[in-house]
């Protein structure tokens, strides 16, 4: 049922990988140049992110992100410089469109959206009111951290999916790290993955390093909330080499060899090695590749630098779909002493 | 809605027009009619479904519309609520429920920080058609966290709408309203006025449902009550009248956003005003709805809008209730101190 | 290093497990004559509840019930009338002194104590500086249904539990229904206790009506804890046969011949059964401990009558150790009102 | 806390009696004071051991006093907060962190129904002395949810206290005096001053830490603020005053109880008076605080008490935040407006 994955789709994954990587770099040193006032970098977890996304379909599919998934959204066809508004300040979430992208805004509550993407998934099964169309369900991917998975609202997803078989896939990011907190102190038992039985929901564990094997375990998962058997959960194995996020010293919790020793061979390292030994692609592709993603960056440096902030008036105006006199009253007196300042 | 759509089958009665129904009866008609009108919309909650919800309001529905469209959840409150969100981003109305107004907290962060900014977060393109049905209020004797009153902290959440119905028509025709606005409603219903009867007429218009609505009028002195205190305003307006004062009710109903006006054009006229709540009196919204007054009415106000609450301690057992609750004789005196207040 | 079950453990819970039968069927009387405006029956729970209590300590070791857990109190030699106090309306949490009796306030919402539970327990091993004492950990047991379950604070809970290796025992009464939700549509999976593995807790689920069977499981998992292991959970398989509380009509949601086919045999009557089988003791005896037991619900019946409502002024003095000059305020003009009125 | 326990060994400095310090420096000083002197003072949350909290209030603490007294929990607030009622009941007094403002929400439901009850509940029998330490307001730039003042929710829960310092001196005294509190306290740090220096000395007495303080003494008008914008306020006080204004301002410190005796006698001098918050304006702390003026200066009062706020918005992103938080400019606005307040 799964589609194995192919030579072609290794490829796809560098490509997108390696666009990833020279974002998630060129972001830090646009934080550093003051370009942005803070960043969340995924140096690292490009493998899990990329290739699980690359197992939804965002035509019909919804991506539920949180605060780290630059990978995810780029590989949704996110607009990198929509998305890098919110590190900008610009939009709290975002300035894409969700309901377009099929990409969920930007959470920074951890764990914050894990329960909409169980709603979402509900919601599917309702509107094919309880037969699974031929094509399968549409299924919600959430993605969450090792940290999260101590949030009681995991387990209350959790429940609730296994309780209305949801087609909801749950993706954990187990990158060893919430901000200074290693999993071992987070994350009793060892494994979000392991937690899956006690609610009847299968579960994998998968190097979440390696690429193609974190996308051939979401493909499965997703196929399996897509026929209908309800939800699962990929637990991806991965390390955060950088820093929590650009305010953030790891030094003050990890030393550097220990940074090396658990952090292991780069992700896109070992997919480069991987192309080339099976021949997927030639290492001059393989540049290209690079050089496209460097160049890319490089676009969205300027799409960011050309960003101006939005007007103040949408503070008002975005609140509600319906306006109140109220939020009218306060905009026009803000509008009023704005002006007279 | 479309006016079009299928024609509302009522629980209750056959001749939907006007008929005598206890708040319980008129929020079942209301759910009945959105369920029946509006295909989207959803009800769910902890024992809505089989059992029709601990107060009956939701009796009946699962048979009529579908144990999908109306459905138990497990017992988990943020679970409840985040999963509503989650079904307005797939396009659904949900109408979730909290079995009791203490049971909101658990479901705080979900309210607060999703369900009030998802629609300013996507930039408008995720609504949150999402009407949110709390009991609330004391008054039955009834357990630990089953006597609560939360719209001083619902009314602060930016992104939140906040209604109250105190009699059964208000139930219906509020209820109603909620349902169809495209922006979150927190609906708290006074548990205590649940089996009060009255006349419900189920035809609305926008008139019927925005802003404060004069429950009684008078000159001498504007009394403001939202939820089960209306009731027992009008009771002490009816005591006050025999002493020859002339009290107006003011029955807010939208405690986010507050109808300014109304406040302005009763308080300006009477020049006097109490307004009274049962939960806390610090950073209640009886502050809230005094500033408003009191920026509005300030240069003919003839003494401070006083305030006639519950105590600053947590809702206590039923013994007690009555102590906590503003009953008739401290409203009456928050009256008196207003009537006889003098400029110091 | 558990006690085994003696013949004179069978009698001393059957002793408990009549008187609380009796409490309990007179509390639904007392409800239907107006004596108490509502309570909480638990009708068929008198094994897992007393024999549980009987597995602890309450010299040393902390319980944490919920609002069904008469039986406990009893067992743990809680005041019934103090206790019965909160169905009268009297006072939320009961009238008795959790700090003495080891017996935490009634709790009303649920799976809300479960959490203080384990900061307890936590604190315990504080308080022996990281070595087990030769007496072991004082433990902390907490009470929870099938429904609170569902709970995020349960999970949070266990995970913070397993993490600190706190000595709490989480006593689950599967009891079959929360409210009018059947444990199907509640628990995915179908145990409570099967979610232990994931945190990498032991978890025995144990026949919740054979008081032996749970005095023992619970013994074991006190054990556990005591001896510094960490966590431990027991999920007593149960049922509520009589309604959710007073106030509620079980009719709506489950019919009379499904109520007797679920119900299986009343644990009182196997325990008495099993005790007569075994020769513990006589029939004589078990009718004189009946009796007794009626005797006692008549006592705490008078008990109640007597009980007069708290001075309102209680109210202010019990907000805080240290009453503020506000709360002082409202309760002058409290006084004065109320004597004026 | 018995005078004669092991003296504090500070943190910061070889000489503890008066010294530069950041708020920053100023509470960790204060924690390690505490550590010091009370041994069943315990710190916990999100990263505060280990790292020192991503504000480093807690840095060298673990290390200092070892790594069961100062301890990370996993990432779950509710559970921080559940666990710290526990070990208040086993003895200990807990001083929990939530990482910042927007994830105190999760942990509500434990705050409101269990930390401010649990005395009450308990017949005064399990008492809860637990500080929750808070970062909290805005102006840093940060992400969504970084940036909340919860203070209207807290002060209207029965059974908490609320104390929001408004510089180092303020953050070393009121944490020391929250910490030996019997009853809960939320304990509000203005995150945006972490970094601002000023002299603390580290003697106390009860004076220096109950109820409001007057930060600048001045007669035309009364400027109430608490936590960051008290700084802000003294410099729209200065600007007045270089055009004859002379404001007052009040840091009012505790949010709850609010010292309404400071409140009364200011304003009672100034006859004018001007509350200024982050968080927005709807059933805002500023309502009650207006409250109270007016209930006890209605007679004297020249005007209505303006209040100068966040919108009723979500907190916005960084580009706009200097619209949302009352800055210099729209406190003048609101100061002027109650200057040249006629009666209507
Ligand atoms: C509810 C909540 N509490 C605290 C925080 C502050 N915080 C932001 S990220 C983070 C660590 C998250 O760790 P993890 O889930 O493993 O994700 P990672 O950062 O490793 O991607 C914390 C504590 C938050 N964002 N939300
Ligand atoms: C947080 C919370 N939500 C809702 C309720 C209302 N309520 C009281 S008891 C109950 C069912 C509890 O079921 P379970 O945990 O299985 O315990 P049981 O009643 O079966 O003993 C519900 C929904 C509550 N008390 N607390
Ligand atoms: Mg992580
Ligand atoms: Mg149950």
């Amino acid at each position: 049922m799964v589609d194995p994955v192919a030579p072609s789709d290794l490829v796809e994954l560098y490509r997108l990988m390696t666009a990833v990587r020279q974002l998630d770099l060129a972001a830090i040193s646009w934080q550093r140049q003051g370009l942005v006032p803070a960043y969340a970098p995924e140096l690292g977890q490009e493998a899990a992110q990329v290739g699980s996304a690359l197992a939804v379909d965002v035509c019909r599919d919804f991506v539920f992100p949180t605060y780290r998934e630059l990978g995810v959204a780029r590989a949704c066809g996110v607009d990198m410089v929509e998305y890098m508004s919110t590190h900008k300040a610009i939009w709290h979430g975002g300035l894409w469109n969700p309901a377009e992208t099929h990409v969920a805004p930007i959470q920074a509550v951890v764990a914050g959206s894990v329960l909409h993407a169980v709603g979402w998934a509900h919601g599917q099964t309702l509107d094919a009111h309880g037969e699974v169309p031929e094509a399968g369900y549409n299924v919600a991917i959430t993605y969450l951290g090792d940290g999260a998975s101590s949030q009681g609202d995991v387990h209350e997803a959790m429940n609730f999916a296994a309780i209305f078989k949801a087609p909801v896939v749950f993706f954990v990011q187990n990158n060893g790290w919430a901000i200074s907190v290693p999993t071992e102190k987070q994350v009793a038992g060892g494994s979000v993955a392991a937690r899956g039985a006690g609610y009847g929901i299968p579960a994998i564990q998968v190097d979440g390093n390696e690429a193609a094997a974190v996308l051939e375990a979401t493909r499965r998962a997703v196929a399996h909330a897509r026929a209908g058997h309800g939800p699962a959960i990929v637990e991806a194995m991965t390390y955060r080499r950088g820093p929590h996020a650009t305010s953030d010293d790891p030094g003050r919790y990890r030393t550097l060899d220990e940074e090396r020793a658990d952090g292991g061979t780069d992700p896109l390292v070992r997919l480069r090695e991987r192309i080339l030994a099976e021949a997927a692609a030639d290492a001059a592709a393989l540049d290209a590749a690079d050089a496209s993603g460097k160049a890319e960056a490089e676009a969205v440096r300027e799409g960011i630098m050309a960003l101006g902030s939005r007007p103040g008036a949408e503070m008002f105006d975005l609140v509600f779909q319906e306006p109140t006199d109220e939020l009218l009253r306060q905009k026009a007196n803000w509008q009023e002493e704005t002006d007279h300042a | 809605m479309p006016e079009t759509m299928t024609a509302p089958e009522p629980v209750m009665d056959t001749q939907p027009k006007a008929q005598e129904l206890s708040l319980q009866g008129a929020l079942n008609l209301a759910l009945d009619e959105i369920l029946a009108e509006d295909p989207k919309a959803l009800v769910l909650g902890e024992d809505v479904g089989t059992l029709g919800g601990v107060f009956r309001v939701t009796s009946g529905l699962a048979a009529k519309h579908g144990a999908e469209r109306v459905f138990d959840t497990p017992l988990a409150e943020s679970g409840i609520l985040g999963m509503s969100i989650g079904l307005a981003m797939a396009g659904f109305h949900p109408i979730p429920e909290v079995q009791f107004d203490g049971f909101a907290y658990p479901a705080v962060n979900q309210i607060v920080c999703q369900l009030g900014r998802m629609n300013y977060r996507s930039r408008g393109t995720l609504p949150m058609p999402v009407t949110l049905r709390v009991p609330s209020f004391g008054g039955i004797r009834a357990p630990e966290h089953h006597g609560e009153s939360l719209e001083a902290l619902f009314a602060h959440v930016p992104g939140l709408k906040v209604v109250s119905p105190s009699d059964p028509q208000q139930g219906y025709s509020l209820l109603k309203a909620a349902a169809r606005m495209p922006d979150p409603v927190i609906f708290m219903e006074p548990k205590s006025r649940y089996w009060q009867k009255g006349l419900v007429t189920s035809t609305e218009s926008p008139a019927d449902v925005s802003g404060a609505r004069i429950a009684r009028p008078g000159k001498h002195l504007t009394l403001v009550a939202w939820g089960a205190m209306v009731s027992r305003c009008i009771q002490v307006a009816e005591l006050a009248a025999e002493d020859g004062i002339d009290i107006e009710v003011l029955d807010l109903r939208w405690l986010k956003p507050i109808d300014a006006e109304a406040l302005a054009t009763s308080v300006g006229k009477t020049r006097r005003a109490v307004v009274v709540h049962e939960a806390p009196r610090t950073s209640g919204l009886g502050a809230e709805v005094a500033q408003i007054i009191i920026e509005r009415c300030f240069g003919t106000l003839k003494a401070p809008v006083e305030r006639v609450t519950g105590f600053d301690v947590p809702y206590p057992s039923g013994d007690l209730e009555d102590e906590y609750i503003p009953n008739i004789d401290r409203i009456l005196f928050g009256i008196q101190r207003v009537l006889e207040y003098k400029r110091g």
